[in-house]
C-alpha cells in the first residue's frame, strides 16, 4: 500500500507536467500566436514565468516524492530528530527572494509601456472611441483625416461590434463605458482593459498580423456578458482609410447620390485638401 | 476566570454552577461550550459545502452542456423554462456558489469550527474568554445563511458575482431582477461579517490572555499560531468590507434617497434617466479588495497551522524551523495587507500602484515559499505512515504548491493582463482554496473527529474518499489552467458562441465529469462522518500519540476541557525525542524529573 | 467530570499567561481596533472622494453646515468624556453615588448631543439636502422645482377634488370651479397656482428663464397667502454641484457616528439600571474606553466635516 | 482579579486635560471664525491648523481619559499597526481616487480651472454643462476654496 501512494504522489506531478508538455499539441494553448507586439513580449513573459515555476514545481515534487518515498520505507525506524536548520533557512528564503525579485524587477518595463502614459510610443494613431455598453461594443471614428475628440463631433462615423485598425502601426483607442463596467479584451493581441464607468482610458496596440480578431467583454456586467462579442479587423492602412471613407459615405448617405459616387466625391475633395 | 468575564459582560446571571443538569437545549443547542459550537460550526458548513458543491455543479453543468436540461433535477427546477437554466440564473449560480464557498464553508469552518474546537484545548484554557459572545458568533450566522437563502427567492438572484462590483451591483436596473436579491446579499455579507468579528476578537482575547501556565508563545502549536494571525487579519481587514458594504447598501437604497459613493455622473443605464453621483467605482474595489484579499489568507493560514501539526503527529517528527514557521506566517499577514491591488491589474488603476502592488505580490510567495519548504523537510527523515490524515496533508501541500505558483503568472502584470478574468484565475484559487484550504481540513476533520466524539473515523472509507476527491479535484482544476492559456473568459453562461473556443468544448465536459466524481465523492466524507459518529471505534485520551494539550484532555473532553489543569513544559513538536527513549512522543504537559538538556541534533542518526 | 469541571470553574484563581490586564479590557481595546478600521474606511473614502471630485461644495450657506452647533457638540461630547473619566474614578474610590451623578451626567450629554444633530439634521432636510434629492445643476434644480410643485398641486387637487377619477378629470373640474367662483375662495386660489404652475413649467422647459427667477417665483408661491400652506414639500431651488456626494458622506459618518452615540448610551443605561454599583468597575471602565473612542472619533469628524 | 488594585491608580489631571480639550476646540473654531472675517483665508493653513488640533486632543484623550499613557507594552503593538493601517488606506487610494490617473469623462464642469488634476486637464468633457457653470458659482454652489483641493 505504500509504495502505491508513494507512486500516485510521483505519478500526478509527471500527468501534470505530461498535460503541460502535450497541450500545445493538442491545440490547448494560447488562441492564436501573439498578433501584437506587447502580446508578443507577454508570451516571452508567460513562457520565461512557466520555465521558472515549471524548474520550482519539479523540484518540489521531486523532493517531496523522494522524502516520502524515504520515510515510509522502514516502520519500524525512529524518525530523525532536529528541530530544523537554520543554514537551510536562509539558503531557501535568499535564492527564492532572487528569482522572485529577479521576476519582478524584469517585468516592469513591459508594464511601463503598457500602461504608463509618459511611456507610449511617440507616433499613435487615436482611430476611436469605444464604448462598450450592456451588451455591445460601440465604435466611434473621427471623420475621415480628422483626430478624434473626447466629445462626439458631427461627421463621426459609428460602427457596432466592429473595430478596424491599421496593421503595423501602434494605434490607441479611448475606451470608456456607458453603463457598467466592461472589459475589452482581444486573446490573439494579449489586450485587456476594463472600461471604467466615469473614466476614459486610452488603450495602445500595434497588431503585426492582418486579420479578424475576436474581441470579448472580460468583466462581468450583467446576464449578457458571454454574449458580448465583437470583432477587431486589422488591416493594411489604406484599406483601413478606404473602409472609413465607405462607413462615413454610408452614414451620410442621402438616399439619392449612389455610394460609390459619393465615395468618389469625399475622395476628390480630400485630394483637394 | 472565563466564568467571571462572562459575568461581568452578561450582566449577573450565575454562571457554573448548573455546569451538570443543562437541558438539551442549552447543551447542544444554545451552548456556551467551545466544543459543542465548534462542532456546529462544523456540521452547518459541512451542509454548506454541499449546497456550495451543488451550485457549482449547476455551474459546470451548464458550461459543458449549455442549455440541456439537467438530468434528474433540471425539470423540476426549471420546469418554467423548458428546464433550461437562463444567463441571470447562471450568473445567480456561480455568485452565490462563491458566496456560500467561501463565507459559509471556508472561513467559518476554519475559524468557526476548528478555531473554536482547538483554541482552548490547545492553549489549555477552560473555554473561550467569552463564551456567551461565542454562542452569538455562531448564531449570527444564521441570519446571514438566511438572507443569503432569500436572494435566492429574488428572481433574478444576485447578479454581480461574489465580488460585486459596483455599478452592475449598486443601480439596480444594471441587472433586472436582482433588486432586492443584490440587497440581500448584501444584508448577509454584513451578517457573516460581524459573526467573524465577534470570532476574531474572542480568539484574540482567549490566545493572548488564556494561555496554560508555561504555555509561552513559542511554545504555542502552529495551528494556535495560524488562528492568532487569522484573527488580527479578520479584525483589521473585515471592518474595511462591512463599512464598504454598508457604503454599497445605502448606494442601493430603493427609495429616492440613496447616497451615491460608487456612481458616477451620467451613465445610461439600460435606458434609465442619467445617473447623478459624482462617486467612484473602483472605491469599492479597493476596499473590496482590501478584505478579500488578507481574506485569502484567513482561509488559509488556519489550515497551514493544521496541517504543521497534522504533519509533523504523523511522520512522528518536530516540525522542521518552527520559528522561521511563525516568521513567515506573519509575513504573509502582514504582506497580505499590501497586495490587494493584484486583483485590478486591469482594473484602470494608477499604473504605479500596479507596479507596487506587483512587487508586494511576488514578495509574498517568500514565506509561502519558507512554508513549502519546511513542511517538506519536516517529512524528510520522518516515519511516514499513509493514512488518511497524512494523505490529506500531503495533498495540501502539492496542491498549494500549484495553486501558489500558478499566482506567481497573475502577480507579473503583464501576464495578468492576458489572464485576468480567465480560467486560469479560476484553477489558480480552487487550487489553494479547495486544493489547499479543503484538504487541509479534511485532514483535520480525521485528525481531530477522536477528540471530538471519542470515537475513530474510517479509515477505508477514509481514503476512498480521500482518492476520489483528489483524482476528481485534479482532472476538474488542472485542465482549467489551459483553458485559461487559451484565453477562456470566466462568468460565461455560453462560451461556445464565440468560435476561438469551440474546440474546448470536449475539455469542459471532462472538467464537468471530474467535478461530478468529487462532488460525489464528497458523500463518503458525509457517511463517514456520520456513521464513525455512532459507530466509529472508541478512543482514548491520545490515538495519535501526539503532543499538544487536547490530547491530555479526555476524548471527549467534558465541560471545562481538562480534568487535571495542564501545565506546559515544553513546545508541542517534540517528537522522536532522545529525552524519552521507550516512545516516540513527550507530550508538553510531561514534566521530566531530569533537567532537560537542550536537544541537540548530533547524537541522532542522520535520515536514512 | 463535571465536579472536576465545577471546581476549575469556580476557582479562575488558576494561573495564566496572558497580558495581566483583565480579559474584557483586552477585548474592548481590540474591538476599538476593528472600530478603528471601520470609521478609517468611511473616513478615508471621505477624504479621497472628496480630492477625487471635482469640485466640494463647502460654503455654508449652502451646505446648512453650522460649525457653531458642531463646535457645540465636540463641547458636550468631551465634556462627556470628563464625566466619564470621573465615573470611573469614583468607581475605583468605591463612591458609587458620586459615580452613579456622573454617569448620568453622560448620558444626558449623550442626549444633548444627539439633540444638536437632530436640529442639524434637520436644516438639512427641511432644504432638502438629502443624498439623492440634491439638484446638481441649475437645470436639474429647475426641473427639481417644477416636479415639486406638481406634486404639490396634486396634494392640493386631491384635498379639492377627491375621487378617483383620473387626475387630468379632476384638474378641469377644479379649473373651471376655480374660474367661476370669487378670487378669495379655495378653488380660485388653486386656479391661481395651477396656471403659475403650468407656465413656469412652460418657460423651464424651453429653457426661456432663469434659475434666478424661478426661485423667485417658488418664492413668491410660498409666501403667497392661501397657496403657501399647500407648498410644504416644494423647495426653492439652489443647486449644489457634487451636493448628492457631499450629503452621501455627511450623513453616512456622522450617522454611523450617532449610532455609535445611541450604543454608548444604551451601555450607560444598563448600568444605571443596576441596584448598586458594586462589582461595575470594569463595566465602567470598558463602557468608558468605548465613550472615549466615540469622543475620538467625533474629534476627527468634526474639523474634517465642519471646517475644513 | 487586577480591578481591585486599580483603586491607587494612577490620577491623571482630568479636570487640567478637559480644560485643555476645551481650549482646543476653541482653537479650531476660531480659525474657522476667523475665515468668516477674511482673516485666515488659506485653505491649507486652516486644514494643518485644524487637523494638527485634532491629533493633539485625539492624544489627550488616548493618553489620560483612555489611561493609554499608564499602561504597558502592548499597547504599542496594538495601535502602532492599527495606525499604520488607517493611515495607509487613504494613502493607497490617493493616488486612484483622490487623483485620477486617466481622463475623467463625465465631470459638469465647476470652472474649468478647477478640474485640473496635475497634467490632465478637463479635456472638454462636459460642454453641455459648460454654461451652467458660472450660474453654480453665482448660486453659490461651489466656493472659492473648492478649487485649491
Ligand atoms: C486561499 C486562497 C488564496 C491564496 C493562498 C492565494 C495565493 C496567492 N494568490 Fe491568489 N487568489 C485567490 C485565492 C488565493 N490566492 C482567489 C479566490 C482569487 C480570485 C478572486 C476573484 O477574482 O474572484 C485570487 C486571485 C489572484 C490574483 C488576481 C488574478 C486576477 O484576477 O487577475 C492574483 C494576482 O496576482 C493572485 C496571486 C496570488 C499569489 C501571488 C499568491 C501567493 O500567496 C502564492 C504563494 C505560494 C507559492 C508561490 C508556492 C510555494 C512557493 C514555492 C514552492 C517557492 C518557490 C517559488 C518561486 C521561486 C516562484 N491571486
Ligand atoms: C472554497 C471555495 C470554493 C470551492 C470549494 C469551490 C468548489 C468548486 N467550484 Fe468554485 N468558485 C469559487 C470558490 C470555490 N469553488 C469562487 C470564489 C468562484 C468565483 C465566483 C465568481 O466568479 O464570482 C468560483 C467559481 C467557479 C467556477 C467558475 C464559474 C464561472 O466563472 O463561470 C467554476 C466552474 O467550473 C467552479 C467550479 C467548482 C467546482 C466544480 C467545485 C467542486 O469542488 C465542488 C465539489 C462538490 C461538492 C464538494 C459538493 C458535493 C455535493 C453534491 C454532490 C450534492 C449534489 C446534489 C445535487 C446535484 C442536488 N467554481
Ligand atoms: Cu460587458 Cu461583460
Ligand atoms: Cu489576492
Amino acid at each position: 500500500m505504500r509504495n502505491f501512494w508513494c507512486l500516485f504522489f510521483t505519478v500526478w506531478p509527471i500527468v501534470a507536467v505530461g498535460t503541460f508538455v502535450i497541450a500545445p499539441a493538442m491545440g490547448w494553448w494560447f488562441p492564436t500566436d501573439a498578433y501584437s507586439t506587447l502580446g508578443q513580449q507577454i508570451d516571452d513573459l508567460f513562457y520565461l514565468i512557466l520555465t521558472i515555476v515549471g524548474v520550482v514545481f519539479i523540484g518540489t515534487h521531486i523532493a517531496l516524492g523522494y522524502t516520502l518515498w524515504k520515510g515510509s520505507q522502514d516502520p519500524n525506524r525512529r524518525s530523525w530528530f532536529t528541530h530544523g536548520s537554520h543554514t537551510l533557512e536562509v539558503i531557501w528564503t535568499i535564492v527564492p527572494a532572487g528569482i522572485l525579485l529577479f521576476i519582478a524587477l524584469y517585468q516592469m518595463d513591459v508594464w511601463r509601456m503598457y500602461r504608463v502614459q509618459s511611456a507610449f510610443p511617440e507616433d499613435l494613431l487615436e482611430v476611436a472611441e469605444v464604448t462598450a455598453r450592456q451588451f455591445e461594443w460601440r465604435i466611434r471614428y473621427p471623420a475621415p483625416g480628422r483626430p478624434l475628440q473626447l466629445k462626439p463631433q458631427k461627421g463621426d462615423v459609428y460602427a457596432v461590434n466592429d473595430l478596424h485598425v491599421p496593421v503595423n502601426r501602434p494605434v490607441l483607442i479611448q475606451l470608456r463605458t456607458m453603463d457598467v463596467q466592461h472589459s475589452f479584451f482581444v486573446p490573439s493581441l494579449r489586450v485587456k482593459q476594463d472600461a471604467l464607468p466615469g473614466q476614459v482610458i486610452p488603450v495602445w496596440f500595434e497588431v503585426t498580423k492582418p486579420g479578424i480578431y475576436d474581441l470579448t467583454c472580460a468583466e462581468l456586467c450583467g446576464w449578457g456578458h458571454y454574449k458580448m462579442r465583437g470583432r477587431v479587423v486589422a488591416e493594411a492602412e489604406e484599406d483601413f482609410r478606404a473602409y472609413l471613407q465607405r462607413l462615413a459615405a454610408e452614414q451620410a448617405y442621402d438616399g439619392v447620390t449612389p455610394i460609390e459616387t459619393a465615395l468618389s466625391h469625399a475622395e476628390k475633395r480630400q485630394n483637394e485638401e | 476566570m472565563a466564568a467571571q468575564a462572562g459575568a461581568h459582560a452578561a450582566g449577573q446571571h450565575g454562571h457554573g454552577e448548573h455546569a451538570h443538569e443543562l437541558s438539551f437545549v442549552r447543551k447542544y443547542i444554545f451552548s456556551t461550550d467551545h466544543k459543542v459550537i465548534g462542532i456546529q460550526f462544523l456540521i452547518t458548513t459541512l451542509l454548506m459545502l454541499m449546497v456550495g458543491g451543488a451550485l457549482a455543479l449547476g455551474v459546470r453543468w451548464q458550461i459543458a452542456y449549455s442549455w440541456q436540461t439537467m438530468p434528474i433535477v433540471g425539470k423540476w427546477l426549471f420546469g418554467e423554462q423548458g428546464g433550461q437554466i437562463s444567463p441571470e440564473f447562471y450568473t445567480m449560480l456561480f455568485t452565490m456558489h462563491a458566496t456560500v464557498m467561501i463565507f459559509l464553508v471556508i472561513i467559518p469552518i476554519l475559524a468557526g469550527a476548528f478555531g473554536n474546537f482547538l483554541i482552548p484545548l490547545m492553549i489549555g484554557a477552560d473555554d473561550m474568554a467569552f463564551p456567551t459572545l461565542n454562542m452569538l458568533s455562531y448564531w449570527f450566522m444564521w441570519p446571514a445563511i438566511i438572507c443569503f437563502g432569500l436572494s435566492f427567492l429574488f428572481d433574478g438572484g444576485p447578479a454581480a458575482g461574489w465580488t460585486s462590483y459596483p455599478v452592475l451591483s449598486a443601480i439596480a436596473e444594471a441587472a433586472p431582477g436582482s433588486g432586492m436579491a443584490q440587497t440581500m446579499w448584501l444584508l448577509g455579507l454584513t451578517f457573516v461579517g460581524v459573526s467573524s468579528m465577534m470570532g476574531s476578537v474572542n480568539y484574540m482575547t482567549t490566545i493572548i490572555n488564556m494561555r496554560a501556565p508555561g504555555m509561552t508563545l513559542f511554545r504555542m502549536p502552529l495551528t494556535i499560531w495560524g488562528m492568532f494571525i487569522t484573527a488580527i487579519l479578520q479584525a483589521f481587514a473585515l471592518p474595511v468590507l462591512t463599512a464598504a458594504g454598508f457604503m454599497l447598501l445605502f448606494d442601493r437604497l430603493p427609495f429616492s434617497i440613496h447616497s451615491c459613493f460608487f456612481i458616477p455622473n451620467d451613465l445610461i443605464i439600460n435606458n434609465a434617466e442619467p445617473t447623478v453621483g459624482g462617486g467612484q467605482p473602483l472605491l469599492w474595489q479597493h476596499l473590496f479588495w482590501f478584505y478579500s484579499h488578507p481574506a485569502v489568507y484567513i482561509m488559509l493560514l488556519p489550515a497551514m497551522g493544521m496541517v504543521s501539526d497534522m504533519l509533523a503527529a504523523m511522520v512522528r517528527k518536530p516540525i522542521f524551523g518552527y520559528r522561521p514557521m511563525v516568521y513567515s506566517m506573519a509575513a504573509i499577514a502582514g504582506l497580505g495587507f499590501i497586495v490587494w491591488g493584484h486583483h485590478m491589474f486591469t482594473s484602470g488603476m494608477n499604473p504605479a500602484l500596479g507596479m507596487t502592488f506587483m512587487t508586494s505580490t511576488i514578495m509574498i510567495a517568500l514565506p509561502s515559499a519558507v512554508k513549502v519548504f519546511n513542511w517538506i523537510g519536516t517529512i524528510w527523515g520522518g516515519k511516514v505512515r499513509f493514512n488518511t490524515v497524512t494523505l490529506n496533508c500531503i495533498a495540501f501541500v502539492t496542491m498549494f504548491i500549484v495553486g501558489g505558483l500558478s499566482g506567481i503568472f497573475m502577480a507579473a502584470v503583464p501576464v495578468d493582463i492576458y489572464i485576468h478574468d480567465t480560467y486560469f484565475i479560476v484553477a489558480h484559487f480552487h487550487y489553494v482554496l479547495f486544493g489547499a484550504t479543503l484538504f487541509g481540513v479534511f485532514g483535520a476533520i480525521h485528525y481531530w473527529f477522536p477528540k471530538m466524539f471519542g470515537r475513530m473515523m474510517n479509515e477505508t472509507l477514509g481514503k476512498w474518499h480521500f482518492l476520489l476527491s483528489f483524482i476528481g479535484f485534479n482532472g476538474a482544476f488542472f485542465p482549467m489552467h489551459l483553458l485559461g492559456i487559451a484565453g477562456f473568459p470566466r462568468r460565461y453562461a455560453e462560451p461556445w458562441i464565440h468560435p476561438y473556443l469551440e474546440h474546448l468544448l470536449p475539455m469542459n465536459r471532462f472538467i464537468t465529469i471530474s467535478a461530478i466524481v468529487m462532488g460525489f465523492a464528497q458523500f463518503l466524507l458525509l457517511a463517514n462522518f456520520a456513521y464513525s459518529m455512532f459507530r466509529g471505534p472508541k478512543v482514548g485520551r491520545n490515538p495519535w500519540k501526539a503532543n499538544t494539550l487536547e490530547w491530555f484532555a479526555p476524548s471527549p473532553p467534558g465541560h471545562g476541557n481538562f480534568d487535571v489543569q495542564p501545565v506546559v513544559f515544553r513546545g508541542p513538536y517534540e517528537y522522536s525525542s532522545p529525552l524519552v527513549k521507550d516512545r516516540d512522543y513527550l507530550m508538553q504537559t510531561e514534566y521530566l524529573p531530569r533537567r532537560e538538556e537542550r536537544p541537540t541534533e548530533q547524537p541522532q542518526p542522520q535520515p536514512a | 467530570m463535571s465536579h472536576a469541571t465545577h471546581s476549575t470553574h469556580s476557582h479562575p484563581s488558576a494561573v495564566r499567561m496572558g497580558l495581566g490586564i483583565p480579559n474584557s479590557k483586552l477585548c474592548m481595546w481590540l474591538f476599538l481596533g476593528t472600530e478603528i478600521m471601520f470609521f478609517t474606511a468611511f473616513i478615508g473614502s471621505y477624504i479621497v472622494l472628496r480630492m477625487g471630485s471635482p469640485g466640494w461644495p463647502t460654503d455654508p450657506h449652502v451646505t446648512h453646515i453650522n460649525v457653531r452647533l458642531g463646535g457645540l457638540n465636540t463641547f458636550v461630547l468631551i465634556f462627556s468624556s470628563y464625566l466619564v473619566v470621573v465615573a470611573h474614578e469614583a468607581m475605583s474610590k468605591r463612591q458609587f453615588d458620586r459615580a452613579r451623578r456622573a454617569i448620568l451626567g453622560t448620558l444626558l450629554a449623550g442626549c444633548v448631543f444627539l439633540g444638536i444633530k437632530a436640529i442639524e439634521y434637520y436644516g438639512k432636510y427641511s432644504h432638502d439636502l438629502l443624498p439623492g434629492h440634491v439638484a446638481e445643476t441649475p437645470d436639474a434644480a429647475m426641473r427639481k422645482a417644477v416636479r415639486e410643485l406638481r406634486e404639490a398641486r396634486r396634494a392640493w387637487l386631491d384635498a379639492l377634488e377627491p375621487g378617483d377619477e383620473v387626475e387630468k378629470v379632476r384638474l378641469e373640474r377644479a379649473r373651471s370651479a376655480g374660474s367661476s367662483a370669487d378670487a378669495s375662495s379655495e378653488h380660485a386660489l388653486f386656479v391661481k397656482f395651477d396656471r403659475a404652475v403650468e407656465e413656469l413649467a412652460a418657460q423651464v422647459k424651453a429653457e426661456r428663464i432663469t434659475l434666478a427667477d424661478v426661485q423667485r417665483r417658488v418664492r413668491e408661491l410660498k409666501e403667497g397667502e392661501g397657496i403657501g400652506e399647500w407648498l410644504g414639500g416644494v423647495h426653492e431651488p439652489h443647486p449644489v454641484l457634487y451636493g448628492n456626494l457631499f450629503t452621501s458622506c455627511y450623513f453616512l459618518m456622522t450617522g454611523f457616528h450617532a449610532l455609535h452615540v445611541v450604543v454608548g448610551m444604551l451601555l450607560w443605561a444598563i448600568v444605571l439600571s443596576a441596584k448598586s454599583l458594586e462589582g461595575w468597575h470594569e463595566y465602567v471602565e470598558n463602557s468608558g474606553l468605548y465613550w472615549h473612542f466615540v469622543d475620538l472619533v467625533w474629534i476627527f469628524l468634526f474639523p474634517l466635516i465642519y471646517i475644513v | 482579579m487586577k480591578a481591585d488594585h486599580t483603586v491607587e491608580e494612577h490620577q491623571a489631571p482630568y479636570g487640567f486635560i478637559f480644560g485643555l480639550l476645551c481650549v482646543f476646540t476653541a482653537v479650531s473654531w476660531l480659525a474657522d471664525e476667523l475665515k468668516g472675517f477674511g482673516l485666515l483665508t488659506n485653505w491649507y493653513v486652516i486644514a494643518v491648523i485644524v487637523m494638527a488640533v485634532a491629533a493633539a486632543k485625539a492624544m489627550c484623550v488616548m493618553l489620560y481619559f483612555m489611561h493609554l499613557k499608564f499602561e504597558q507594552n502592548w499597547k504599542y503593538v496594538l495601535l502602532a499597526p492599527t495606525i499604520i493601517l488607517a493611515v495607509g488606506i487613504p494613502l493607497a487610494l490617493l493616488p486612484d481616487i483622490g487623483l485620477h490617473y486617466y481622463v475623467v469623462a463625465d465631470r459638469p464642469a465647476v470652472a474649468a480651472d478647477v478640474v485640473g488634476h496635475g497634467e490632465h486637464g478637463h479635456d472638454g468633457g462636459a460642454d453641455e454643462h459648460a454654461d451652467g457653470g458660472e450660474d453654480n458659482a453665482a448660486a453659490g454652489g461651489v466656493s472659492e476654496r473648492s478649487g485649491e483641493q
